[in-house]
């Protein structure tokens, strides 16, 4: 079977700029979208570029600690997944729209 | 490159004797419970229908395979896929026996091997959590189908299921985690190997008899509880309920795809039986020692099928069986034959073994499907978190007590 | 080798983040985020982050998506229309985003040199057992807290959701 | 040996009836209250005889460390409890004449509304107090000063919904941050030149330097302790809150006003004895002014006619007596004095309180009268105190008061003949009081208790502070046409007070405080006694002939010499004097030049600016506030930008 075309390992500097991309799309997606629900996915796509990011420096660094930010990471996540969608849940029970653009009582 | 073509080879082989098996499990499960219910079951499609899920597969694709109008196309076809994948993936870090060893052959100029490989896809060293993992993703294909279908059957359905899948799932984690505790390793060969010998000379070194006696024990019964609500099974089938919610999630799919989820469901039963026989009842490691002979019991139960079988073909009360039964006991007799020959018996004994414990712990699947009445839904959740999890983690606690003691 | 298995699995969780971002309807936004997941839990793999792979599948994918499938079939939300009025962020964000990534990119490019590469199997101390060594002795204080983080987002999320009692 | 424990008691007594007195039950809170003081007092007992301080015991300080409270620098200031001859002294005192009031207020205050939160204040009181007494370093002595002064305003202010009282209370307030003031540049300059606070550093240090006979350092510490002193001890100049604080009720003026607080002024000088030995002149300032405070106040008790007032000045003029003592050089004759003063000054008060009880609020004593056959052991009670005061010999006054004399002989002979003269006045007007109240016939209209008293105090005996709105002399008796005996519980107190004021007098504190204050040596010549122990019976004969036998004689007296009556009725016209002298100019500074030109235009003018300013910026910021999500992440995108671009491009990371 003929080699691939393609360096052996991938560089570093990869993983990062993926997680870049993935924390700015994660962004893109705070900003256009105007599902409530849509929005708070977008926030976990960038903390899973962010935890993309500690993984890739504990490699990095050889050390385990990244690991572990990225875990707890994770649960905060899940805490403010549950308690995120439970308000979610309370605004739609209340307002029965999930557009945040019809959501701006607060202002004025 | 070597290592691919094996793996493709053994995926094959895999892929194969699992889908089959899967076809003939449903078979047995209509046995059985046909005869828990007094009734014969199949068997207009070869003798004692053996040939029953052939003719059901074939129905099942020669059917029209029709999509609903009112439905999500792209989830709505997805959804089994889904479900499917999931169930079929684990599998793959299931160890069937020990490793297996073929002395090189020269065919023509070509010579293959020798190869030396284990008997199972991958030996991932934290197989444990891969399963849960992937069992977890598992509810999608259950959700997806029922959302997407856009029915409120199947919304309801979907919506039980993946409740009553998340709600499960911590319980058998917890359940799963108890003899990994005091096993102290995540691959199922390590865990295996630290299952083998015997206590006493006798008892084996099983997880289930390890420990303080009665909570490993606990562990396998929460484990196995847990497992069944997992797989929607009986008495947790509230998802497929047929008749308050018409089949639940999959009302809507016809055709193969309704067989997918069949499969995917019998699928992941598989899979939980071979987890509980790997974690909890010593893999393959035999129910006795070899100086007691265990290594010529499984010649002894063939030879002894071949005798029956014979017997009844005697018997003039059973003239449809004259031909069928004595081919049973000649294959019967083969196989007992097989098992005798040193080469192949240190690799076909552990595989016996295996599958012996694997389809005991099915047979309790469909035993219990014939015996218990279905749960109603609050009873379920109820259930779920009030006693099978407080009781998981008080076990995971006692045991990690003995085990941070000992 | 690895690249391969980097360059796909960058592949899939780029496309489906897009998907993420484009797709109209809520579910099929999920079901890319799952994908996304998936495909960083295969890098993590790659990383050397065997547990943290896991944790991702187990915790991210099995749980807390499945709780946003719920919710969208809960509440039953539709596909979005479009936007009535727009706001400037909306026009001001793509370059800005650009110019985000492009720094971000560069400066990553530029302070991480290319000879080092990522070989799978090399950093080995992401397995459970160290992990959990780091938890329970480095971290055992965040680690009870976050336990009592979570504990109170259940009790959160249940005063929330719960039908109001009159 | 656990000291914390001592003043910790009375404050989870304070805390409890605090925060939940109003929950509670009247039995509840007497039992919480006195019961953390008695708890307190036994503690006090076990602890000294712990110590051997009854067994001639304790010559050293027994020292408890706690934590190190302030670490400066060079200044190491820590919690630290110490316990000394001086303080068991004072702790004895303090607890057990705070218990028997304590229980004497269960009576007294029985019919008051806001009963849970006075015996609150009382326990707060009682745990400040002990803090002074225990606290080994100025800092927690000058703690438990200021937290009494709290808390006797807050008594003296007890009926808050009279003026007078609330007057009473700002007065005794803001003249004791007077002194307070002077104290606290005390403890500053005792920082400054012995860089510690710490009661043993600081007086060995002195100890080491000569003493001064010219003005110097140590004098000016002196005389700003004495400062101090003067404004916690109603010394001259600083005596004129003390007379009003009589607004609180009975027992708060017998403990706190007579028995212990006022007694922390003469404690902290005999504390600080050292310094006042090494400074010679400030020494003779204590002396002149307690000899003139206690000649001027017994002046002023000649004449009036309230009864607390009258008792009042005596304290005034006995603290005078306890400052001579101290001035020259009899300290432990100084604290002797403090101890039976608390004995039979509380017991006048006590006394006093049950007559008022008696009389249905009546505090002037020309409504008084004809008691003896109404109240006969409240009478007998306080013809002891009387006897006590009056320096009758044998009694405890006399014991004290004697010692005390025969040191100013030593000290300056005028001084032996002015304070032999104001024991004789202080007989007298204590026989007047004693004579007006008991004597003659009942002066008081019938009813009158039950007129002025009953009404409120039935209608709100158990909801809080109203129970006084129309009760000037805050005492809603509970009514009763004619005058009868205090129950039980307030004349057992009285008992016990009558019997230590008697035989107080041979409890030897100044040999028990040996270790502490040397007995200075110079036999006294025995006629010293005699001449005081006369001019005490002299006084009381007087009083009995002006006030029993012939009550016309006062009369005519005050007419001859209508002017120097009036200005003695009307205390010298002190008040005044101070009132236009430095009230009015400051309240006239404060209207023109403090609130006018610099709190109007100035800080006014600063502060609006600042919101006019913060307004403006506001106008310009709050476009950012839009209320779109999204509009606030695009700038957390800018910002994020601005960041990286800095450290990426312009050199933070390298």
């Amino acid at each position: 079977m003929p080699p691939l075309p393609i360096p052996a390992a991938a560089p570093l500097s990869w993983y990062l700029t993926l997680s870049a991309v993935l924390f700015a799309l994660g962004v893109a997606g705070f900003l256009f979208r105007r599902n409530i629900i849509t929005v708070f996915m977008s926030i976990e796509l960038m903390l899973n570029a962010v935890n993309l990011t500690f993984i890739t420096f504990s490699y990095r660094l050889k050390q385990v600690d990244g690991h572990i930010f990225s875990f707890f990471v994770m649960v905060v996540a899940a805490a403010e997944a549950a308690v995120g969608l439970a308000i979610i849940l309370t605004v739609f029970k209340n307002r029965q729209t999930l557009e945040i653009d019809e959501l701006n009582s607060l202002k004025n | 490159m070597n290592f691919f073509i094996l793996a493709i080879i053994k995926a094959a082989v895999v892929a194969f004797i699992l889908l089959t098996a899967l076809a003939y499990l449903q078979w047995l499960e209509r046995k059985v419970l046909a005869h828990i219910q007094l009734r014969v079951g199949p068997r207009r499609v070869g003798p004692h229908g053996l040939l029953q899920p052939l003719a059901d597969v074939v129905k099942l694709i020669t059917k029209e395979d029709m999509v609903p109008s009112h439905v999500n196309k792209v989830f709505y076809l997805l959804a089994p896929f889904i479900a499917v994948m999931f169930a079929l993936i684990p599998i793959a870090v299931i160890p069937f026996g020990t490793d297996l060893t073929i002395p090189a052959i020269t065919v023509g100029g070509v010579t293959i091997g020798p190869i030396h490989t284990a008997m199972e896809l991958t030996d991932l060293n934290i197989g444990v959590l891969f399963i849960l993992g992937i069992s977890g993703l598992g509810v999608y294909g259950v959700a997806l189908a029922g959302w997407a279908s856009n029915n409120k059957y199947s919304l309801l359905g979907g919506l039980r299921s993946s409740a009553q899948m998340i709600s499960y799932e911590l319980p058998m984690a917890l359940a799963l985690a108890t003899p990994l505790l005091a096993l102290n390793s995540l691959s199922f060969r390590t865990i295996v190997n630290s299952q083998s010998g015997f206590i006493w000379g006798f008892i084996p070194r099983w997880t289930i008899f390890q420990g303080p006696f009665p909570f490993m024990f606990t562990a396998f019964l929460l484990f196995l509880i847990a497992a069944f609500a997992e797989t929607n099974r009986v008495p947790f089938d509230l998802p497929e309920a047929e008749n308050e919610l018409v089949a639940g999630f999959h009302t809507e799919y016809g055709s193969m795809k309704f067989a997918a989820f069949f499969m995917a469901e019998y699928c992941n039963m598989v899979t939980v039986s071979c987890v509980a026989t790997l974690l909890f009842l010593g893999g393959w490691h035999p129910l006795f020692p070899a100086q007691y002979g265990s290594n010529f019991l499984p010649p002894l139960i063939f030879v002894g099928g071949a005798l029956l079988s014979f017997m009844h073909a005697a018997s003039p009360a059973r003239p449809f069986d004259k031909f069928t039964l004595p081919v049973v006991g000649v294959v019967s007799l083969g196989l007992a034959g097989i098992f005798l020959i040193p080469q192949l018996s240190a690799l076909l004994l552990p595989l016996f073994w295996f599958c012996a414990k694997a389809l005991t712990v099915l047979f309790v699947y469909i035993w219990i499907r014939g015996t218990l009445p279905r749960f109603r839904y609050d009873q379920l959740m109820h259930f779920a978190w009030t006693f099978l999890f407080p009781a998981a983690v008080v076990n995971l606690f006692l045991v990690g007590l003995w085990v941070a003691l000992t | 080798m690895d690249a391969l298995l980097f360059m796909i699995f960058a592949a899939v969780a780029v496309v489906c983040g897009l998907n993420l971002v484009l797709q109209t309807h809520p579910i099929s936004s999920a079901l890319s985020l799952v994908g996304v997941m998936a495909a960083l839990a295969a890098l993590y793999l790659l990383l050397g982050g065997e547990f943290i792979a896991a944790a991702q599948l187990v915790v991210y994918a099995g749980a807390i998506m499945v709780l946003f499938i719920f919710v969208i079939m809960l509440l039953n939300a539709g596909t979005e229309h479009k936007a009535l009025k727009g706001s400037w962020a909306k026009y001001a964000g793509v370059p800005l985003l650009v110019a985000l990534l492009g720094m971000v990119a560069y400066l990553v490019q530029r302070m991480s040199p290319p000879t080092e590469n990522v070989v799978f199997g090399e950093f080995r101390k992401g397995n459970p057992v160290e992990i959990g060594h780091a938890l329970f002795t480095t971290y055992l204080l965040p680690f009870e807290v976050t336990s009592v983080l979570i504990l109170i987002a259940i009790l959160g999320a249940i005063v929330l959701a719960r039908k109001e009692i009159e | 040996m656990q000291l914390w424990l001592i003043p910790l008691l009375p404050f989870v007594g304070f805390a409890l009836n605090g925060l939940l007195g109003r929950r509670l039950s009247k039995p509840v809170v007497n039992l919480i209250a006195c019961g953390s003081v008695l708890l307190s007092f036994l503690w006090v007992l076990k602890t000294l005889s712990g110590l051997g301080a009854f067994s001639g015991g304790l010559e050293e300080p027994y020292r408890e460390h706690y934590f190190t409270w302030i670490q400066s620098g060079a200044l190491n200031i820590s919690a630290d409890f110490a316990i000394d001859r001086l303080t068991s002294v004072m702790l004895l005192i303090v607890t057990g004449i705070g218990f028997l009031i304590h229980v004497y207020a269960v009576g007294y205050m029985a019919h008051e509304g806001g009963y849970y939160r006075f015996f609150a204040y009382l326990n707060l009181f009682m745990f400040f107090m002990l803090i002074l007494v225990l606290g080994a370093n100025f800092l927690l002595l000058f703690i438990g000063w200021e937290g009494v002064g709290l808390c006797s305003y807050l008594l003296i202010g007890f009926y808050f919904l009279e003026k007078f009282a609330t007057d009473a209370a700002n007065k005794a307030f803001i003249v004791n941050r007077i002194g307070d003031f002077g104290f606290s540049l005390a403890v500053f300059l005792v920082v400054i030149h012995f860089g510690s606070l710490d009661f043993a550093t600081v007086f060995d240090k002195v100890k080491a330097m000569p003493v001064e006979t010219s003005a110097g350092w140590i004098t000016a510490i002196a005389l700003l302790l004495l400062v101090g002193a003067t404004g916690k001890s109603a010394q001259i100049p600083l005596y004129v809150w003390l007379p009003d604080a009589m607004a609180g009720p009975t027992p708060v003026s017998a403990l706190i006003h007579a028995a212990t607080m006022v007694t922390a002024g003469v404690y902290m000088v005999a504390r600080s004895s050292q310094i006042f030995l090494h400074a010679y002149g400030a020494l003779t300032v204590v002396a002149l002014v307690g000899l003139a405070t206690a000649f001027f106040a017994a002046t002023i008790g000649l004449t009036q006619f309230d009864i607390k007032k009258v008792y009042a000045y005596s304290t005034v003029s006995q603290l005078g007596y306890m400052f001579l003592g101290l001035g020259t050089g009899a300290f432990s004759a100084g604290i002797f004095h403090v101890m039976t003063h608390a004995f039979f000054k509380a017991l006048l008060f006590l006394g006093a309180g049950s007559v008022i009880h008696a009389c249905g609020g009546e505090q002037d004593m020309r409504k008084m009268g004809g008691l003896r056959k109404y109240a006969p052991i409240t009478m007998w009670t306080l013809a002891c105190a009387t006897l006590a005061i009056a320096g009758v010999p044998g009694l405890s006054g006399a014991a004290s008061k004697d010692l005390i004399l025969e040191s100013a002989y030593e000290f300056a002979p005028w001084m032996y003949w002015v304070g032999v003269f104001t024991a004789g006045m202080t007989a007298f007007y204590v026989t007047r009081a004693f004579c007006m109240t008991f004597f003659g016939e009942y002066r008081g209209a019938d009813g009158h208790g039950s007129a002025e008293g009953h009404g409120p105090a039935a209608a709100h005996d158990d909801h809080g502070q109203a129970a006084h709105v129309d009760d000037p002399h805050g005492h809603g008796g509970h009514g009763h046409g004619t005058p009868h005996e205090s129950p039980s519980v307030m004349w057992i107190p009285l008992a016990i007070l009558a019997l230590l004021s008697l035989g107080g007098g041979f409890i030897n504190v100044p040999k028990f405080l040996e270790p502490i204050f040397p007995l200075h040596e110079g036999e006294s010549a025995a006629w010293l006694e005699y001449v005081a122990s006369a001019a005490g019976l002299l006084g009381i004969a007087l009083g009995y002939v002006c006030y029993v036998v012939a009550p016309a004689i006062p009369a005519s007296i005050a007419s001859t010499f209508s002017g120097p009556y009036r200005w003695i009725y009307n205390k010298y016209f002190v008040d005044e004097l101070y009132d236009s002298a430095v009230v009015q100019p400051t309240i006239d500074g404060s209207r023109s030049l403090l609130w006018r030109a610099i709190d109007a235009a100035g800080i006014d003018g600063l502060v609006n600016g600042t919101g006019e300013t913060a307004r403006g910026i506001g106008g310009i910021l709050k476009h950012l506030q839009s209320g779109l999500i999204r509009s606030y992440a695009a700038w957390v995108v800018v910002g994020s930008i601005l960041l990286i671009a800095y450290a990426g491009f312009l050199g933070g990371a390298k």
